[in-house]
């Protein structure tokens, strides 16, 4: 498919091995070269424009603070097609919403790399006076441009770009004094293509935690970060760890040291604070074992991915919800949505109401840990009994080499991402909510997930089939796909009226 | 993934689906399919990030009755202009043409949006949020009435 | 002070004996007397309308079985000065607010038998337009017409009324059908008067408790529930809940058997659940002990009853929160706030937003229980040991009965209430957040509180005064008051801003 | 539990505090109180529950420079009316009347309530949630002025 173009000139074989910095300059001339804005790229003024910011708005040191001090940050999503509307909007979500990180999120035909669509785009909401693309068309106005989003706030800006082709974005975003980037070459493969190889998404990525590597040899530590969301729909903890270990490694192995794991909620209070802490400490073993043991990996919670209810009352209870579960589970920033969800892109006043909301929620849960808890270490348990056979069998299938067993493996089944728009993923794993709220897997595929857990899951959900008095088959997977968006009268009626 | 398509009785009516331009949101239009072929039409899932001339390819192959696009990401406004041209010209004239989804950027007035999606030359329009089961008995409905139709 | 009367006639000595049903026919011909609307009472009438209502909207029977299954309900507040705008009220309520308890909560004259202002109120109403009342003058309009709105709903109805003089008002409300009545003499007393005795109190809430069980003796179970919320003003949970078993033993004496404890909550998950726990499990204690083994007495948690944020945002996070709260508690039912709350009585809508996002709230969390968490059973602990030493030097004080031990211990200052309007207890206890967000003791008073548990206050208080840098002094409390009402600049800022 | 009221300094203002009405919220009235003791003025606390007469009493008796009426339940649009009326039957014509608290019943536009209580004769009137720093500051700015004038 024609947007969806290999890595420039011959490449070598993939492998999880950092790019030579001469293969690394061609590349980089050859990507710029892409698009006119790329000439406005001047590496050397960027780091000299980051350098000159306070450290308060480099987001890699404040994710480092914020860790260090044990404080759970707000961070909203954000996009319009025009500078104007995008700069209206980020004041907005700075100064109304308290944010505490400010987003950009680029436009669908930016992360499709359909610049001339973008470009059109523009047009049309200028004419509208309505933004008509889903995001700010970042290399259409290119990093000089750019630069006025970065110095219209006074927090830490971030690019959020779902894509698996992000090299010249990357770019742009840096080189405008963007300090923090979103996006991974195997969780964004998985969940936001089709044909993609994940050979091609790796690479992608490979030259973009190059790029940022490149930045912290010029003393700048920009902040890297894994989408560990995936498709948003009922991701089991285990599958989301999965695949931020697998990306952060293949960072690492670039030179990325400052990288940040998002995980989606399940909207389960024990399953997500689980699921945050083993987060940590899985990747953190499993880079240690392949020698990076200086890799910083704070945990970001997302409020719930999946799909939300009409109900905007219905809504402030998930917004809500969202920030008391990510204080609770020590998430060191929480990355928001707003009561508008089930509609469309939020207006910035609904966008920053979402902030309040949870940074109230925050506050209020922000003492709470369970590590007491027995339920919570059995949960830590299972998660762990999920991840290492599975991350194991990926690094022994890639003779050590995270890359080559990341392809092999997702061919095989090994490693498997439910509801994946991509055709080199089987999709064959199927999540569905347990009877008492858990997010558990009805079927797990080719994944060598142990047998007593899989077990224990079916067990699980055959209570939840028997309580409901529906059979035990695949639309318990379908009917959680929708359960949190159903109405009120649907979801908890009045339980004894005629 | 694609949904794969059994022969359910004789002659099924065949449907395309798909997800319109850059959109990845695959889970509804799963779904969708899924319930579709429960109710025994033919379906060809064509998927995410579908560009509209695919579509149309898709339907002329198979003989297609009705093409049902998925607009999600907002973009739908930009990616559905002339998708009934584009089916005359394939010599679909009266093929019946479904979208839903979120269809447009933000949260706007539906009475308006949905004209302006009939007003491109789609059949029907679906609301965020719209059920299975609803699109299955309108389409039920559509087919009766162009089969009474003379 | 004119607005409030003695006891009607001679009465016997304080005590917590059942009235005898004589002297309780006379008590009655004199208080329907009072005003033209007690000739509409007919009892019979009355219980047979009660007996006709479907039991799903008989609250005694729906408190019952929501404890039996395991169930949150939900319960707003509401009321306004005339009946249209009342009816509009409890039907928005009921069906745009899903709530599975309608209230009417009435006007501040009626609680202070100040029918014939409460008179002028409903015209001034009816020509302005809008309530100029803050709530429903159940007296002026009489049980007839006031069943109109029990017919208009489909759920159960709870009369709330603060105040010391229930007598005309519960009269009129159980003959117009209501089958709850929110009060008692201990509590209403300490919280909404300021010369009235608490034996007058007590007096005035023995004759509503034994009109129950006049009902309950024709063959009606009505629900009766106590408001341990107090002031509302940062209780602490010992302190709320000696006062529940107070005013549940005074019921029981008068033979009530279905009797609701109402929580206020903390915002501290851990202590709010181990509030609600140890709530049921003293008041069920004690009462064994007097003899009462067959007493229900189900738990309500309370939405904030402190000062609220005037952010809609900050306010929906409480909002929500509290359903959190009350679920994870393991409350039989919620009693709901809205984002007006700051402001003024909500509108008919913003209350019934507040009953849906709690509604969503409580689902998401209806499966999580502390019970197995350390903190939890130590907070458990630390509420029993507050208790008992009080509750059991109260019933030494009486002798034995409550009543009399209560009166004594309030003189005395060894039963204290927080910032309290009433002249008769000493209010020297005094409430304080700590560093974790638990509600602690400052100053206990003369409150024979275990040493070793305010030293264990004192040290928590400490920290925080440490932590904020400032005395540890009193201003503690008074900074408690208005924490959760201040603004997010000032409850959590950006942290490292220029 | 009455706040009690010690000489702070020469010749103190005295202030007349209470909730007026059947409104029994009595928190920040006293810690307004508090806070006004705290700024040196000798204050005179009622408390929770008082009839608007049991103020001018009360200010008469203490030769009090201003009274400080709270109102939270929302009936004080009802119990505030002719209170300034009230304070000149009792010949203090220009003492100074301050209102503060949840005025009305409901949210209303805090101008239009505002203006309502001026007209009848309070010098100001405040918005819910204000802070006694505030109240402190504007009081001696108002008795600053009064002195000032000839
Ligand atoms: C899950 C999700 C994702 C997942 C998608 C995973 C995947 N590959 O499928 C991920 C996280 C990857 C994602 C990415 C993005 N998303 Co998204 N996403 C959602 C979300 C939360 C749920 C969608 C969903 O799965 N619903 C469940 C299914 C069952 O319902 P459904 O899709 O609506 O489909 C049903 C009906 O609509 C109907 N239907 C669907 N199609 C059709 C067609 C016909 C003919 C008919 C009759 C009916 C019909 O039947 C279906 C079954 O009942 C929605 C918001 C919401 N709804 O809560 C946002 C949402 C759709 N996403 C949005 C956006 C903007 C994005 C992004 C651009 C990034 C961003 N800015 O957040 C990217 C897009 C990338 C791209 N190129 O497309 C916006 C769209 C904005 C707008 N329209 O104004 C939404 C509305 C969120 C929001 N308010 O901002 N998203
Ligand atoms: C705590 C509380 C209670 C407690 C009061 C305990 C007590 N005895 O004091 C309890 C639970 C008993 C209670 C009862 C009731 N309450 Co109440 N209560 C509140 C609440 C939540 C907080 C009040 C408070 O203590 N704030 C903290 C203090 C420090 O702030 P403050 O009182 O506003 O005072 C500050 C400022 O206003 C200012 N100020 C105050 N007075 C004055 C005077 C002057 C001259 C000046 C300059 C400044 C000033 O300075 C103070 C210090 O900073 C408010 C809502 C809110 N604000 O969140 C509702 C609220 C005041 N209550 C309300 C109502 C209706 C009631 C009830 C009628 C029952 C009901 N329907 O809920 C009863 C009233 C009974 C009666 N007869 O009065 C309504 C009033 C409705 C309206 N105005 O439209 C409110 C607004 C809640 C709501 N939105 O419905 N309540």
């Amino acid at each position: 498919m024609a947007v969806f173009p290999p890595p420039d000139g011959a490449a070598p074989p993939l492998s999880a091995a950092a790019i030579a910095w001469d293969d690394f300059d061609a590349m980089r001339a050859a990507n710029l070269a892409r698009w006119p804005t790329g000439a406005e790229v001047d590496i050397d003024d960027a780091v000299a424009f980051h350098k000159a910011l306070p450290r308060h708005k480099q987001l890699g040191w404040v994710m480092r603070q914020a860790d260090a001090e044990g404080r759970c940050l707000t961070q909203p999503r954000g996009g319009f097609g025009t500078l104007e509307l995008q700069k209206e909007l980020m004041v907005c979500l700075d100064k109304e919403g308290h944010a505490d990180i400010v987003p950009t999120t680029t436009d669908s035909y930016t992360r499709n790399e359909q610049w001339a669509n973008a470009a059109q785009g523009i047009e049309e909401s200028i004419k509208a006076g309505r933004s008509m693309l889903n995001g700010y068309p970042m290399v259409n106005y290119g990093p000089k441009v750019t630069r006025q989003l970065i110095e219209a706030i006074d927090k830490p800006a971030i690019v959020l770009s779902g894509t698996a082709m992000p090299r010249l974005t990357a770019e742009i975003g840096f080189a405008a004094g963007y300090s923090g980037y979103l996006g991974s070459g195997f969780a964004y493969t998985t969940s936001y293509t089709k044909q993609t190889t994940l050979e091609d998404g790796i690479r992608n990525y490979q030259y973009l935690d190059r790029l940022a590597a490149l930045y912290q040899e010029k003393g700048v530590e920009l902040h890297r970060r894994q989408p560990g969301f995936l498709t948003g729909t009922n991701i089991p903890p285990s599958i989301a760890i999965l695949t931020g270990i697998i990306d952060a490694l293949l960072a690492a192995g670039q030179g990325v040291r400052n990288y940040g794991l998002e995980l989606g909620q399940t909207l389960h209070l024990v399953q997500d604070a689980a699921a945050i802490r083993m987060c940590r400490v899985l990747a953190e073993d499993y880079l240690a074992r392949q020698g990076f043991r200086d890799m910083f990996m704070p945990v970001t919670s997302l409020h719930w991915m999946g799909a939300w209810p009409q109900d905007v009352a219905q809504s402030q209870a998930l917004v809500a919800y969202g920030g008391t579960l990510a204080a609770i589970g020590g998430a060191v920033s929480v990355t928001t949505k707003s009561t508008h969800e089930a509609f469309g892109l939020p207006t910035p006043q609904a966008n920053a109401e979402g902030l309040r909301t949870t940074r109230m929620a925050v506050y209020l849960a922000r003492h709470i840990r369970l590590d007491e808890m027995p339920e919570f270490k059995r949960e830590c348990d299972i998660i762990a009994a999920e991840v290492r056979p599975v991350m194991d069998k990926i690094l022994e299938m890639g003779d050590g080499d995270v890359a080559l067993g990341t392809v092999r493996a997702c061919e095989a089944g090994i490693m498997d991402i439910p509801w994946s728009p991509n055709n080199h993923v089987k999709s064959r794993v199927m999540p569905a909510r347990d009877a008492d709220g858990y997010l558990r897997m009805y079927d797990c595929g080719d994944m060598p997930i142990p047998a007593d857990v899989m077990s224990f899951h079916e067990e699980r959900l055959r209570e939840r089939a028997a309580k409901e008095g529906v059979p035990y088959d695949h639309d318990l997977a379908v009917a959680s796909v929708y359960e949190i968006s159903e109405a009120l009268d649907k979801l908890s009626p009045f339980p004894w009226a005629a | 993934m694609a949904v794969n398509t059994p022969e359910s009785g004789p002659r099924p009516i065949t449907l395309v689906t798909g997800v319109i331009g850059a959109d990845t949101h695959i889970v509804g239009n799963r779904i969708l399919s899924m319930a579709l072929e429960a109710a025994g039409y033919k379906v060809v899932a064509l998927g995410a990030l579908t560009p509209a001339d695919e579509f149309i390819k898709a339907a002329i192959e198979t003989a297609a009755a009705g093409i049902m696009v998925s607009s999600l990401y907002g973009q739908g406004e930009l990616d559905c202009r002339g998708f009934r041209d584009l089916c005359i010209e394939g010599g679909l004239d009266d093929i019946v043409l479904y979208v839903g989804g979120n269809l447009v950027v933000g949260k706007q007035d539906w009475s308006e949006v949905e004209q302006r999606f009939l007003d491109m030359g789609f059949d029907r329009a679906f609301p965020p949020g719209t059920r299975t089961q609803e699109v299955v008995a309108m389409l039920g409905a559509d087919f009766q009435a162009q089969l009474a139709a003379p």
